[in-house]
């Protein structure tokens, strides 16, 4: 048991997984010698040998299409893309093809990968540095969709992707890669994808949001009167997701907030504002409320607090919730 | 040093049985016995028939498009023979129809695939082959992988190839293929059938280069261009391509050159685009009458052994059909367990409801009664 | 005035741009001599000029990025993606580029272009040629999103997307490119975007969908009892969408069902079914119910249309919402 | 033809002034006047300048992420030289600001851009440049396109020039953007500043082949490696490149042979992955150095002028970050207001509310009070 960041729980899982298993191979831009812009897999290569922890070409597309033929030929391959906003060229290989092969082939030919794409805003960097693409994974069948932001969630969610028979998209909340550390068991444990976490407990007000944002929330919850009693969930898994644990705290609170930084329209968000409706109809006192980032491109950092769904705008949707 | 060649190339051209079917002794040393001739001709006349079938079926509504492999198959049938069965792979694009067949895969299931389902491309345990690439130009870049698992795993005595047409070297994915196979020397060939079109569009517009093959020296890769109705250069440059792969001289490149003789699928209508001129020259290339040819020169064929296998590849390809017509129809659940290795819950209910609204996953909560549930 | 199929209606107004703008220019996949694998551009490259209507290699990223430079030098390019399964490739100069530039540049450089992509399933086609992807574009801010499904429409909209300064993308349901005639004038006229049309008016419950499936709610709605009545809209438009006429409309009739072609799970219904819960909450008499296609692959053909919302799927929610 | 050769090929490498500033004579013909060297040092100089203060807002905090251009600036200058401003387009890659300066846009803009505002790419009217491109490899197809429209349009005067890094090559659109060109045949040049290192990714390892520039054989492109520290060949090769486009023959392709000198950008520590040594060798060859070695060999530049020139880059560099620092506080409402030409209802909703939920909308149909929607 050791207190780890996010990150360095990252780093440490990877490199058990490596010692674990000799066909879990890495693979990325930079991940070799230079550990990963992010430092993700610093000291990887040094201890499993660089055919192990491979340097790519700067070419998500090959990352992802490579990545794709070493799984179905039996390896257990975990790419990593730079950023979420380098997404883009490994798109049509992520979802066109491992995506499908599994029930293209009728189960004949599967793909279990884990791809690894830090993810979010908040932390001064470039354009295409700071998105949140989740929902598109989400709404494409054939994928899992995750997104941990914690250590010890990480940890365990990466053991459970990592061991999963098909494609897995992990999301790494960068912005709180390094914010604070937490005990992290040192043995093997796994997380069960589509589980969702109760952060706090409460009875006025579900929050349900998922990533960098849990952090928000809680300090927008410190910021409320001491009377208002609000559940946080953090949903971690996105596809699947644990509508039980929504459901179930949406039924009991009669009011839910969802927060999370991806644009507002067909966020992830809106599924889970439906699915809300739908399963706590009789029992919903006021319209859920979504806090979520703009239908704008993420602004270039001077302006990304004002796109972020920071405290302030969470606690003015729960009061506005609240007082409906 | 102001001015100074630092890379020169040339690109060779094989070709070892000629158009009349005469062969270079020379250049055919340590290529195919007769008998091995004779066998790739019954499969390309096999895969020819099937062809016909195909065809008709569609015409007569018992199939969707179809894409017909017609004056193709000598790519096909002569690399397929210079890789092992079930030890190497194999990443098709969908014009290779012989050489998945002589790799293993059941000739029924490319018809039941071409008739709407799925389980067509569920080849048998054993079988390494993966499904027929639909999106183009995108397949390639698995060979590469799978052949890097070979190297990964010191699999030194494997190699995969992968076939594609001259249109999907445009594709960014071709790019991506050949530079991560040359990057990483992994021991995969790459296979293109430059048939002249991409449906409509002649190769001369698809790109503006001599040859499809010097697009390897991008990459230093070794890479060949070979007449494609021709199995003895098609054999030979791909035995060579594979024992430099397994030897750990890296990927290969071969631009097979070769005509597609029917429309692009019997969804096309060729004749829009092209004069039948052309396809009435390359009807003379035809790799199945220059084999033929051959054959007969050397004593190893005639009339009757021709008859004696039209009639046979009749009754395999009939048997083929019947065994495609006859698969049970697949059912609605199928599209849902094969998504995941576990369905999760969620995709369960909307499997055992065929609904996709999630009221009344917990009827208590919402009032409704069980039964409106499962209606 | 010509009676004119949708895809006739295409024909003939993508040759009125033409003929009227010198700047207009056509590319895309077998698009020339061959007229396009679904005829849209049949004889315009005749009339035109190849330098015009030009057949491209088979490479969706070059179509979409040279058309991003063209239209960054001025012109306006109409690129055709052969079918939504091939927009793969296209996908990160789409919404990495051609939908940031104008943002990215202050305005100073501007991307306006026209994609035209036959969308949907229902033809028997083989995989990758049937499905929905409308609700990834609508998530990825800085482009528009058009489905028209009738001859009228098509003509009215691709007029406005082709004049608009910014990125379109338009959505063609290739189910119903030659099912029916309408009347369609000669002359030039717009639709503007963002307006849903009241297809039929009904007091019981409103229906809300798009593109192809606009019939078979039709067809559903034939077959329910003489007193039902329901309000169908077709949205028409995606991005930006019309909730004024949606929000008033399920304000009156109190109960909705929303029919979508695309998976379920983050598909453009969530964001429907979320606004309609915000906008009428108080006039909501049952959930709001989604009839879309499945959280799964669009099966190859034999199977396609237990997958597709049909009629009696569409009948089956609208009776489960009016009984709730 | 059995066998034979179908294409041959070869790549050149041109060097003019060479790392002690010693120059070609005969192939310095027709290329750079002594005032032009004059002029193009100095924005050499003047660009280092700015890397180095750039460094230092960094360093400080004042600046987020820079990538300096150390090292590289030959291949700018050079090439921004031989193309026509407010006419021809560049298409930048983020490592050619000196390039970007000569062609009109005002040297603040640069600082501003890397310090968060995309103000700083909001280029005058008239300024022919898109933005810098952060996703890598992904802009040289806008080159292209850019071309085309030039081409379409008969306006025959008029080029593109598109730079882009070793690395990026190994991107599909790369490739994409090649193909087109070739194919199109347009007016554009692809400047590839092969500097060694894609961050911490080596050449060698980023691509199998000898030379960057071979990649153009693919395509049949005219071609050609330049010493890229070396401003004569650098402006030879793009002017050549450029006449060949405006005639009508097409796309070229030189590849610009350099080396990064700094770190990848601020954020990185390129102490992690490369030997000092191999730096030492390459601060040698600096093209700042050679051409002021040549300047002096011939008279036209002394300590003096150079000590001028230093002070002036600092005051220059100075005013360009005063302005940029001075530029006003950019509100939210910008990221709304350049979104559409005109902003859809919805999204003005959010605008005016900084919300991003609907309720409230409509306030009758709700019951929340005027006051409490605008809060
Ligand atoms: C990514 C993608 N774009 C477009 C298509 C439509 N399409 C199917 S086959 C084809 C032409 C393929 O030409 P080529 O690669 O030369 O193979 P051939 O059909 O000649 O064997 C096209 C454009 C597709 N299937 N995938
Ligand atoms: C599509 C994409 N992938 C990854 C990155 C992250 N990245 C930024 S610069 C860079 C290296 C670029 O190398 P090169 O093209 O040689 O240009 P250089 O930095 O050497 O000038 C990488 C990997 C990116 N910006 N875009
Ligand atoms: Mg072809
Ligand atoms: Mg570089």
């Amino acid at each position: 048991m050791a207190e780890q960041t996010l990150v360095g729980a990252i780093t440490s899982t990877l490199d058990q997984a490596l010692a674990r298993d000799p066909d879990v191979i890495l693979l990325g831009e930079d991940i070799g010698v230079n550990g990963g812009v992010f430092r993700a897999t610093e000291g990887l290569m040094a201890t499993h040998g660089e055919d192990r922890v491979v340097s790519t070409p700067l070419d998500e597309t090959g990352i992802m299409g490579t990545a794709i033929g070493l799984a179905i030929a039996g390896m257990k391959p975990i790419p990593e893309i730079q950023f979420e906003g380098f997404l883009g060229p490994a798109y049509d290989q992520f979802v066109n093809h491992a995506a499908r092969m599994r029930t293209r082939t009728r189960s004949a030919v599967t793909v279990p990968m884990t791809v690894r794409v830090p993810v979010g805003g908040g932390i001064h960097a470039p354009e295409l540095h700071s998105d949140s693409p989740e929902v598109i994974y989400a709404h494409s069948p054939g994928i899992k969709v995750l997104m941990p932001c914690t250590p010890y969630d990480a940890k365990g969610l990466l053991n459970s992707a990592i061991k999963d028979p098909d494609p897995v998209i992990f999301f790494e909340p960068k912005r709180v890669y390094r914010t604070f550390k937490e005990e992290v068991p040192d043995e093997y444990y796994e997380i069960p994808m589509g589980e969702a976490k109760v952060v706090s407990e409460g009875e006025d007000l579900t929050i349900v949001t998922w990533g960098a944002p849990v952090f928000q929330c809680l300090e927008a919850i410190d910021n409320l009167p001491e009377d208002v009693s609000v559940e946080l969930i953090d949903l971690r898994s996105i596809y699947p997701f644990d509508m039980d644990t929504v459901a179930e705290s949406v039924c009991k609170t009669g009011r839910c907030v969802i927060v999370h930084e991806a644009p507002l329209t067909g966020g992830f968000g809106a599924e889970i504002a439906a699915r809300v409706m739908e399963e706590c109809f009789l029992h919903l006192e006021a319209p859920v409320q979504r806090v979520a980032g703009f239908d704008t491109i993420m602004p270039y950092y001077k302006l990304e607090n004002e796109y972020l769904p920071e405290a302030p705008r969470i606690l003015k949707g729960i009061t506005e919730c609240l007082a409906y | 040093m102001p001015h100074h060649t630092v890379y020169e190339a040339k690109i060779e051209h094989l070709q070892i049985l000629d158009e009349d079917g005469v062969l270079d002794k020379k250049l055919a040393k340590d290529t195919l016995s007769d008998d091995q001739v004779v066998y790739l001709y019954e499969q390309m006349r096999v895969c020819r028939e099937l062809d016909e079938i195909a065809f008709k079926l569609q015409r007569s509504g018992r199939m969707g498009t179809y894409p017909q492999n017609k004056g193709q198959e000598a790519n096909a049938v002569g690399s397929a023979l210079a890789m092992v069965k079930g030890n190497d792979w194999i990443v098709p694009s969908y014009r290779e129809n012989a050489a998945l067949f002589m790799h293993g895969m059941p000739m029924h299931y490319v018809i039941q695939y071409w008739m709407g389902d799925e389980r067509g491309s569920k080849f048998p345990e054993g079988v390494n082959i993966t499904p027929l690439s639909v999106p183009i130009g995108t397949h390639m870049l698995h060979a590469t992988g799978i052949a890097w698992a070979f190297k990964q795993r010191k699999e030194a005595d494997r190699a995969a190839i992968t076939y594609f047409g001259d249109g999907a070297t445009s594709e960014g994915d071709f790019h991506n293929a050949m530079n991560f196979a040359s990057v990483m020397q992994v021991p995969c060939i790459f296979y293109c059938q430059n048939n002249s079109w991409a449906i409509s569009l002649p190769r001369e517009q698809q790109m503006n280069s001599a040859t499809v093959a010097q697009k390897a020296l991008a990459y230093d890769m070794p890479t060949i261009q070979v007449d494609g109705n021709d199995i003895f250069a098609v054999y030979k440059a791909t035995s060579d391509a594979r024992k430099r792969a397994i030897e750990g001289g890296g990927p290969s490149f071969i631009e097979g050159v070769t005509y597609r003789l029917a429309d692009h699928t019997t969804a096309d209508d060729a004749r829009r685009y092209r004069d039948q001129s052309e396809v009435d020259a390359w009807l003379e290339k035809d790799p199945l009458i220059r084999t033929r040819k051959y054959m007969e020169s050397v004593g190893v064929w005639d009339d009757k052994k021709q008859e004696e296998l039209e009639s046979r590849a009749k009754t395999i390809v009939k048997e083929v059909v019947d065994a495609a017509i006859s698969v049970s129809t697949p059912t609605a659940s199928e599209f849902f367990d094969d998504m995941y290795a576990e369905l999760p819950d969620d995709l369960k209910i909307q499997r055992d409801t065929m609904r996709t609204t999630s009221i009344g996953r917990n009827p208590s909560q919402i009032g409704l009664s069980a039964q409106h549930q499962n209606a």
